[in-house]
């Protein structure tokens, strides 16, 4: 198991052994969604977010 | 009376709805025509069950009736993209939607994905009345406010008007709203197990509707929206601080001077008995506003609410209003609905 | 159009209030009084929200004014007590308790605590007009149904009258009501922490309105009612074992014929989309009614459904609608309310 | 204690999650698995807010882990199909869905769709041990029971064992049920707008529960179910109509004989204060059940009701419990949790 | 593990109903007597339906049995008045009303009726561990805080640890309650149909709670606390304007170091998924608390929101954590609940 | 029937004929409870408030 920093709370998180690129993964700390940009060394970025859609 | 006919855009969607529940029991108003694409060819009952007697089925929108009023309920960037049709369709359009709530072009930009229909936000007029009623007589494209900004203009308007609060100043607004708000698409976050009993911060900052406070009453607002249990309702707590000493009496001033002569705004502003602030369910249902103040000498605050159903006041009642103006028709011709006590979530 | 006064006795109360709400918005009548013991000289909206721009203080029952229709919103045994002097007052009394409802002075005996004004049962009719519309003409005293014995009874009114379903037949009903049923009184039971979320037996026998099912449809029925999570609402589901073979369509028909001039009845008997059965949110806040059935062959049962507003079409709007009848007004004058869609737990 | 692992198939959905909350405070299991297609490589926590703290990550269901016991909690279909890959995993496979729940392969022709692993039949045990704890001891496959089957049989056990209703007889059930019984992948009808403050009979007749009810009390059930407004909970209202004359004593009789040593059944059958018969909220989130009756002698009828938490004593908590049954433990083990009072409508 | 004698005091109300529930499930205590005046020598289920296996009565609260820990569940001023008979009958005394909240005595007199016992003050311990860890140890007597604080404390200490925000500052505080807050004696107001899906603003101004604010965090606040549809959840939403400029890392660097280490506290601010923010039901029945933030550039504001259980991580979860450390027990020793997931509005 | 003024928010109150010191009526207006204190002429007070009791 590696690791890596989230890029939101700054937490450690745990990775997976097979990770691909593309992957999106939960921090485990913030609960933000990261996406696996590179797998050696794992780099992750804030995936982009699907919110709601309230109308109003 | 001069009768109109009408089509509504977007009828099988929730606010779609509440225009077909007024347009149906208003006497100036004969519906010729309800959009939807998913139900085509179905009845009206078949989505709302409350129209199960109206005699109509859905037909598409790519085919619309020539009428007197079209009334667009469709999400954000559909009525921009259609607007010219629209218009060809009817004299008078009447949109829902963001699309062209705001004067500026750039604000678009800012808040929203941008605008495709420029030339047409020079003619639309703000639809509420107690802002904006010189400007709506004899328009032919009026723009629905948004909900939560609709509830927290009517709350601030007259703290504004009387110089209470002013530009520079930075007013605290906290809405808590109903799962209507949504709009009948709604996704996981919606569905009644894990929407239910919510106390949900779910615009904590960045709100839309922060936009139309700017541009309508020059009033900076750092906004918070809450979803909470309930399926109709709008209710703003605005918590402004004024520079200079604030009175009871001052505030019973602004407040009769901004709303007494207004046919849908009841202030209430701590009276006696269960009810003695403004709260969403006693207007639900209704083209009602109601909107108060508590004065907070400690904090040197005014606490401002405003109550309304989003879908009301905050969108198809307020729709229908502004057409009423627009067409010289009696202000509240069909919106006379009265709340209902008690009731429960409505 | 003629114009009537009117008085509400009890006007405090929930069904008095919507009494209230009914008779504001109703071209034919004009309210001059409103009474209430507890809040003599307050405004009616401190008590009513909905209400608030009603230009009415409540008074005194002990002064009754003179009136051509007077309406009674009082516990069971008020009216029996002060039924003289009602009768003093108006033309016509319409009474929303239990009071006159049943026709014999025996069943008040069984199923209350006895009657001590016997010599009036005799002129009463019974309110529902769905059942006893030829009577209500010209009447001088009117008894308003039980809520729960009105969505029986509409209910179950056309597998009675094409003779599914006959005398010795015994029929399960199982009732489900909304917190407004207990009236504005309510105790401990009735505070909303321990009411909230409810599926509660709270008269899982012995029901009273059994009565009514017996007086006006000759059935016997074994009552359960239960409270749920609702404020307005009354759910009849009644399981009927009809002797012989039945149909749908043979189901469609007699409920068709039963209904099909009825202003105020919807049969809702499993089409498509979300709303297959009849449901209380649908019609609340109206004086409407949806009714329908569902057919399970291999237990040769019948489930009818009725769904009311306890305090509409199960009471108040009955009540208005009655008197209607009997002034020779137009049936849907002043209860053409819609529902609402979506709405929550009204 | 000896400890287990064990793995949950459905890790994601309603149940799934129960079983989670569950084994995670256990004291004689380790969760070493939890799958979910739709989450993989997301945290338990991200679905399930209560279990933030548990450090666990959904995998996918086509790589089982070898474990003690797989609980599953898919769909009707899932386990049938997957039931040699979860029987090659685990030594022993406890079921949440309806596919090995019946006995006889015929009865799957006839309710539900067929079944297609009709070897695993015989080997299946049904989970409810107030019906089935001498033949669960060393079970390998478990199936447990459907809630509003379980609320129903809990209820109606003791008057069969009694002899009070017996064969021939027909029982109607009134079942009312909250909205987690469809599960986390709710449609339309399930959104909050249209979910909220139902009393809506979503299954009026055929309901597939009849079907354990034949099954394993041999009893005819005339099933309703209606969705009335709670998330949680699943309460059955039983009308049955017993031959000869019946008295509460021997109700009395009959309840305490059968459930005075069982851990999880309460018999609340008319006493004192709010709480007077069953009600489902009030075992929330717990494995507990409530069960009562009423007698209406005036309709020769007794009315028994039971009370649970749809997805604990009518899911998830019936198979941990039958899991403890199965492995030797004290069947209370992990299963302590009390409901909560007051409660809105959990 | 050593084990202690307990008394709840006002053992039949809301919060008193909590404490029992905690206490019959502590391993380390035994409960010896719940008081109540109403309830003398009715079994504690009659009240507390969740409790209907606990073999106790009510008691009077005139005859104390000596114990090593009394619970004092009782309304504002009744502690101070027996606080004498409290502590001759307990070595630890742990109050849950305002009474011995406030450090000064000249707070009760500026935000309550003033005090009776203020010789007790000095003794008194704020019961919050997150605040006052260190003084609990060996404390006999502690006062649990208000529930409004409690939320509003736990938002804002990481912020004002961290010096985001500090003494001059004006932070607005909306929170949002429950029913169960107004405690089991609820008047009119309370009663279900006029309760039910409200968002009410009932203290609009001027809250008691402030003062808490202000002793323990040495912060201003202005409080508006509107009663919302729920039973049981308290949500705080602070509004604060920092000095200079914060980044979401500094943010949660602030909560991070507030509440790693904390048994009882989540940080939950802006994940993925449909629960991104602190919301109380998912902590309903628990002493656990969720906080978090938002960040707002635009308005350089930052959204603090914290959410518990009123009756729980507000009032009774508290006292027995805080009598967890005081009697040097280990601190969540009864306090592991877990949170539903799915649950409707607990 | 008189009027007075409402000592809350200053609209008129019609008075009914027959008020009797210690009444207690509802400002039509502001909803605010008052005192009839004096009735020849009529004067108003704000009537002490019974707040629902909220625990807490
Ligand atoms: N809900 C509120 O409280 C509220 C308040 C204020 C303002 N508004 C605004 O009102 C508008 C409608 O909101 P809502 O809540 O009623 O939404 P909704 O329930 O989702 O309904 C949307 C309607 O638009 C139709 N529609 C969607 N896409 C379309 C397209 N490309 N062309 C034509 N028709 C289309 C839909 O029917 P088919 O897909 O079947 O054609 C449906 O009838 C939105 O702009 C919203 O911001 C809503
Ligand atoms: N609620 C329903 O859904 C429903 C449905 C069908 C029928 N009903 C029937 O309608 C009647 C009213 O029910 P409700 O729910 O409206 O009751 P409620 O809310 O309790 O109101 C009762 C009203 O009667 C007044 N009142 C009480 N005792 C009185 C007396 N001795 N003399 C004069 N006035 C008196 C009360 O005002 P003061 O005490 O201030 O004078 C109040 O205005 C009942 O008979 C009930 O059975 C109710
Ligand atoms: N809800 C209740 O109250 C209740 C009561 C009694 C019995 N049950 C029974 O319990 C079972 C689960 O019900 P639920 O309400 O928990 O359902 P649910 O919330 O819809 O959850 C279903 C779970 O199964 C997984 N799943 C779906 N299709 C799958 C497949 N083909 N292979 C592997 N996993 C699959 C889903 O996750 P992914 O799709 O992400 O893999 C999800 O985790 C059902 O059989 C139901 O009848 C439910
Ligand atoms: N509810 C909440 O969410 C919450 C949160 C934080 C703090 N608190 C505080 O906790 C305390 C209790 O609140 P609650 O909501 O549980 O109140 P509650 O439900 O009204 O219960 C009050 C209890 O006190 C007893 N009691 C009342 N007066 C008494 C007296 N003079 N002597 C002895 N016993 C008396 C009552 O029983 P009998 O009358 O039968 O004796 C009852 O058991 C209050 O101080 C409140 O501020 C409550
Ligand atoms: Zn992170
Ligand atoms: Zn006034």
């Amino acid at each position: 198991m590696t690791e890596a920093e989230c890029v939101e709370c700054g937490a450690d998180v745990t990775l997976h052994d097979d990770l691909e690129v593309g992957e999106i993964i939960d921090c485990g700390t913030c609960g933000a969604e990261l996406e696996v940009v590179d797998v050696s060394p794992p780099v992750l970025e804030r995936a982009p977010e699907l919110e709601e859609d309230w109308g109003e | 009376m001069s009768r109109f006919t009408a089509a509504v855009v977007g009828g099988s969607g929730f606010t779609g709805g509440e225009l077909l529940r007024l347009l149906v029991g208003h006497p100036a108003f004969e519906v010729v025509q309800a959009t939807s694409r998913e139900y085509e060819n179905k009845t009206v009952g078949y989505v709302h069950p409350n129209l199960r007697g109206l005699d109509l089925r859905f037909s598409s929108p790519e085919e619309l009736e020539s009428v007197d009023v079209l009334f667009a309920a469709t999400p954000h960037g559909v009525s921009m993209q259609h607007i010219d049709s629209f218009r060809d369709a009817a004299g008078l359009v009447v949109d829902l939607s963001a699309d062209f709530r705001l004067p500026e072009a750039d604000a678009y930009d800012e808040w929203y994905d941008g605008h495709t229909a420029t030339e047409h936000l020079a003619d639309a007029e703000y639809a509420l009345p107690e802002l904006n009623r010189e400007n709506l007589a004899g328009a032919d494209l009026i723009a629905a406010g948004g909900c939560n900004a609709t509830a927290t203009l009517l709350a601030m308007k007259p703290l504004v008007d009387a110089g209470f609060v002013s530009d520079g100043d930075r007013v605290v607004v906290d809405v808590k709203v109903g799962s209507s708000e949504g709009g009948a698409g709604g996704g996981k976050a919606s569905s009644h197990p894990e929407r239910s009993g919510v106390v949900r911060p779910y615009a904590p900052t960045g709100h839309r509707h922060e936009a139309e406070l700017e541009a309508y009453l020059g009033l900076s607002t750092a906004f918070t929206v809450h979803a909470v249990e309930m399926v109709r309702g709008a209710s703003a707590t605005c918590h402004a601080f004024p520079g200079g000493p604030v009175t009871k009496g001052d505030l019973w001033g602004a407040y009769r001077e901004a709303y007494e002569d207004e046919p849908f705004v009841d202030v209430v502003a701590g009276g006696g008995g269960t009810y003695r602030y403004p709260e969403p369910k006693a207007v639900a249902g209704t083209n009602r506003a109601e909107v108060g103040f508590a004065l907070d000498p400690g904090n040197k605050r005014v606490v401002a609410f405003g109550a309304i159903d989003n879908m009301m006041k905050g969108s198809a009642g307020q729709a229908v209003h502004a057409a009423n103006v627009a067409l010289g028709l009696e202000e509240t011709t069909g919106l006379d609905q009265l709340g209902l006590h008690p009731v429960g979530s409505p």
